[in-house]
């Protein structure tokens, strides 16, 4: 998708109510935005996958917009819970939320098997945990050759994965750098996939350890600067910490998590 | 000698683990405190893997998250999730995992997921992250959790990683499993035949009957027990300017 | 391992007689001064991994270095035979070479579950081949989830592998970029790892793509310039096509290939 | 309009094929002539796709090999070779798969590995390379092979890459299989129900007869078989460069 489009009309073509959506990015260039975006469309319905639900999905949880949650760990990094996902799954508030819940290996290798159109994935991994007992995701192989068995995890193939980026050249090529997580597994593993930039270049720079997808595996780029915010684009941006501390405040009770909510225009969707 | 709390005695009891040259895997909290401190004193040249793909990484200050910017700027390299966990936490690369526990049984069976029943929770903790396949696959896996009735108990709720199993027999990951708990109290290890959770060293201060009165189970206590020394002033010096965030030069 | 070491040193200590070596570099940073050396201090016996044997295994082969030869393609690209590897399979000369064969998406799978210490991968691939018929390497496992059959493919760990680099810093990390084929797999599927580099920096340049190797995974950092020709290293050096195309009428008949040996100092090895 | 050969006229039916858009897993030999062919006439916005990790690769001249610098240096992204075969290829990313062939049957199934028994050979060809997985995978499958009994044989004496299986009716990949055989007689296509192989279009100047002689089954023609357009003069203009390897401006 060569030229950028508004975040607006990307997430009103590319996710619908119902959808499983992926919102990646491990504590590094979170999608933000687009998050808040799905929530100002009203979206409702959806299943979230993402290895770290951090505030991002803290905030849509609490806004009603999801039914399911997929993840592997759902703290504030460095801070605590994450009391909106706590509400959700102790007290139904604001409705009941499903989890299927894996470890980080588990669920990057889903990904990484979504990616490859692989029904599954093996792994080292899950052996004597009670997270075993959730058999639809998480089961058993044998080695052909030793007999060993072994793990194995279900795929995850969102309908529709978002992301933050550095940057995009003006052939809607994307690039991002630093810590780059699983993003690349979860935009291939994607029948859709948007990307909000915080710039385009005629050129990408040199960078070691970059991430780079061509425009014909994306669906939308989106120029969206501070997109990530209170994450952090590596080179734009540092990480809002002290958002990160606060959040746990304003998370804590339903009424002053409604309160930030209509501060930034999103109570609409909140009235569940 | 400065005063000192017992929180930082278990960080610096922590820290002290970590043997110059080892590969660390770092989660977020105590064991992120603990690793930077080892890197800081006595271990310099170990080597600090985080979850979020950064390998060698020398954090100038202590990284309030797995995935500050530091430490992939930092890092000798930076990899993808799935290739951390593939190619370097699976394959055994790991020396040293430092792990946390909301519950933690007699076995060195861990859970940070769910107080109370998984589909309808009392409480719903972070979950399992990073820490089951380091529990599974790190040569040696060091707990760091504080000692108390309500985390150290009979049957934990739920399975987030494996010690030594429901028994302490039924362990079948590569690994050698926890053989290390370290607490605000003091020290436990794995009986070499049973694996049941033993305390062998407390902190200064620390006795016997508090530290049976911190668990929920039947405590054993190794017939002869040692003190572990106090933080020395370097210790707390250093560990202290990591907790405050302040940069401190290698 | 911090110091470089002279090549010598590096084959002489962990090259053995009977281990199987991979010596890998698709097309670009082909280890050939390694494998020469591994000629001339005479190993035998070597079970032999690469996805494409090249020029580099016809010289190994036809100077009777290998029991045994793993691969995916074993072509002069764009010239035509590896003639040394077919007087050795059709004719067993200067013995027989046993095949063990692949294909690239097999052989890629097989280093990455060794790169993970896991004993099988899963591809889609092979189905319908006879390529299936070595069970011993290729086999079938059915998803636990979906029922579907898919290919798997038995880990490859060789003893050693050996590639060449651009770069390594003075602390012996390591950094290739350009086409990076299958080498990081290969390294950490092995039990040691031997690298030869070009040269020797302060600091790493930022490289788009670059693959870096920590110091701690291998266990020899060679100094050798000029270690992949007639292969190439980008920024380096370029490829020589002609010695490609001169290879054709060198290695044809036994003749022009003893006498090249012996101009190369490669003679002895070649009494065989 | 000048002379042309059966070898040029071979590849320019081929690089035909290739329509703008498409993304095209591009190996070495024939397939790399036509797929650099096309993207410098007709389908400059076809995407060249290099086994050797190079995705939109836009060389300035006919790479020698599938691992030239040029392909990484012009490319959008380079990737390894894992990632190239099982997120690229495998995933069923790739839209058109030029293959070659040592031997082919009625039924598309080709041989790149041994003539005669593979334990035995009486000739070693390379192998299989990346073929079984593109020929599984791509969403076509063009195969480029000059047309004699000796390589259209009625038994391939290996199946290196699935076409339709044994009897045609065995194929179980995801991808289409081969859509078209493109020789130097002309252009076959299997048949909608039966998977056979069948001439439907010859070159200019070639004859059924010929067709037929050059075949090592009872060939079936199509019962209206056309007639391919000979090259046109900025065709040959654009190939003749290539195969010089001179540099040419988009």
């Amino acid at each position: 998708m060569p030229s950028p489009v508004l975040l607006h009309d990307a997430i009103a073509e590319h996710v619908h109510d119902g959808d499983t959506v992926a919102l990646e990015g491990f504590t590094h260039l979170i999608p933000f935005a687009a998050a808040h975006e799905i929530a100002r469309q009203g979206r409702r319905h959806l299943t979230l996958v993402r290895m770290t639900p951090d505030l991002v999905y803290d905030q849509l949880i609490g806004l009603g917009v999801a039914d399911k949650l997929v993840f592997s760990y759902g703290g504030n990094p460095g801070v605590g819970s994450l009391h909106r996902l706590r509400d959700a799954v102790e007290n139904a508030w604001p409705h009941q939320l499903d989890v299927q819940e894996h470890s980080h290996a588990g669920l990057a290798n889903a990904y990484s098997a979504g990616a490859a159109r692989l029904p599954f994935a093996v792994l080292r991994g899950y052996r004597g945990t009670d997270l075993e007992q959730q058999r639809d995701i998480i089961s058993r192989v044998t080695c052909p050759f030793t007999g060993e068995q072994l793990a194995a995890v279900r795929a995850v193939n969102p309908d529709v994965t978002v992301i933050h980026a550095q940057l995009a050249d003006r052939d809607g090529n994307v690039m991002l750098w630093g810590i780059t997580g699983v993003q690349r597994e979860a935009v291939l593993a994607a029948d859709r996939a948007i990307v909000t930039v915080e710039e385009v270049v005629d050129e990408f720079p040199e960078r070691t350890g970059a991430v780079i997808l061509p425009n014909w595996v994306l669906s939308a780029v989106c120029v969206v600067p501070n997109g990530a915010w209170p994450s952090y684009a590596a080179g734009f941006s540092v990480r809002d910490n002290d958002f990160y501390q606060r959040w746990d405040a304003i998370a804590r009770d339903r009424e002053s998590f409604l309160a930030w909510a209509a501060d930034n225009d999103l109570k609409e969707s909140a009235d569940v | 000698m400065s005063e000192w709390d017992s929180a930082e005695m278990m960080n610096v009891a922590a820290a002290r683990e970590l043997y110059d040259g080892d590969v660390c895997l770092v989660g977020v909290g105590p064991p992120n405190l603990a690793a930077n401190l080892a890197r800081r004193t006595h271990a310099p040249n170990c080597r600090l893997v985080y979850e979020s793909g950064a390998i060698d990484a020398k954090p100038h200050r202590l990284p309030l998250s797995i995935g500050d910017d530091d430490l992939a700027a930092t890092a000798t390299a930076v990899v993808s999730v799935p290739e951390m966990f593939n190619f370097w936490v699976g394959a055994g690369r790991i020396d040293v995992g430092f792990l946390g526990a909301a519950q933690i049984d007699r076995f060195g069976n861990i859970n940070t997921t769910v107080i109370g029943d998984h589909a309808h929770p009392k409480v719903r903790l972070p979950g399992a992250g990073g820490a089951p396949e380091i529990a599974a696959a790190a040569r040696r896996v060091i707990v760091i959790v504080k000692q108390s009735p309500r985390t150290f108990v009979e049957t934990v709720d739920f399975v987030s990683s494996v010690g030594y199993g429901p028994t302490g027999q039924e362990r079948e990951a590569p690994g050698a499993g926890p053989t290390l708990v370290i607490t605000d109290h003091g020290v436990l290890e794995p009986d070499p035949v049973t694996h049941e959770l033993t305390m062998t060293r407390l902190h200064p201060g620390v006795t016997v009957e508090q530290a049976v009165a911190a668990t929920g189970w039947a405590l054993k206590v190794a017939d002869s027990i040692e003190e572990v020394p106090a933080p020395t002033e370097h210790e707390l010096t250093v560990l202290r300017k990591l907790r405050n965030r302040e940069p401190i030069d290698a």
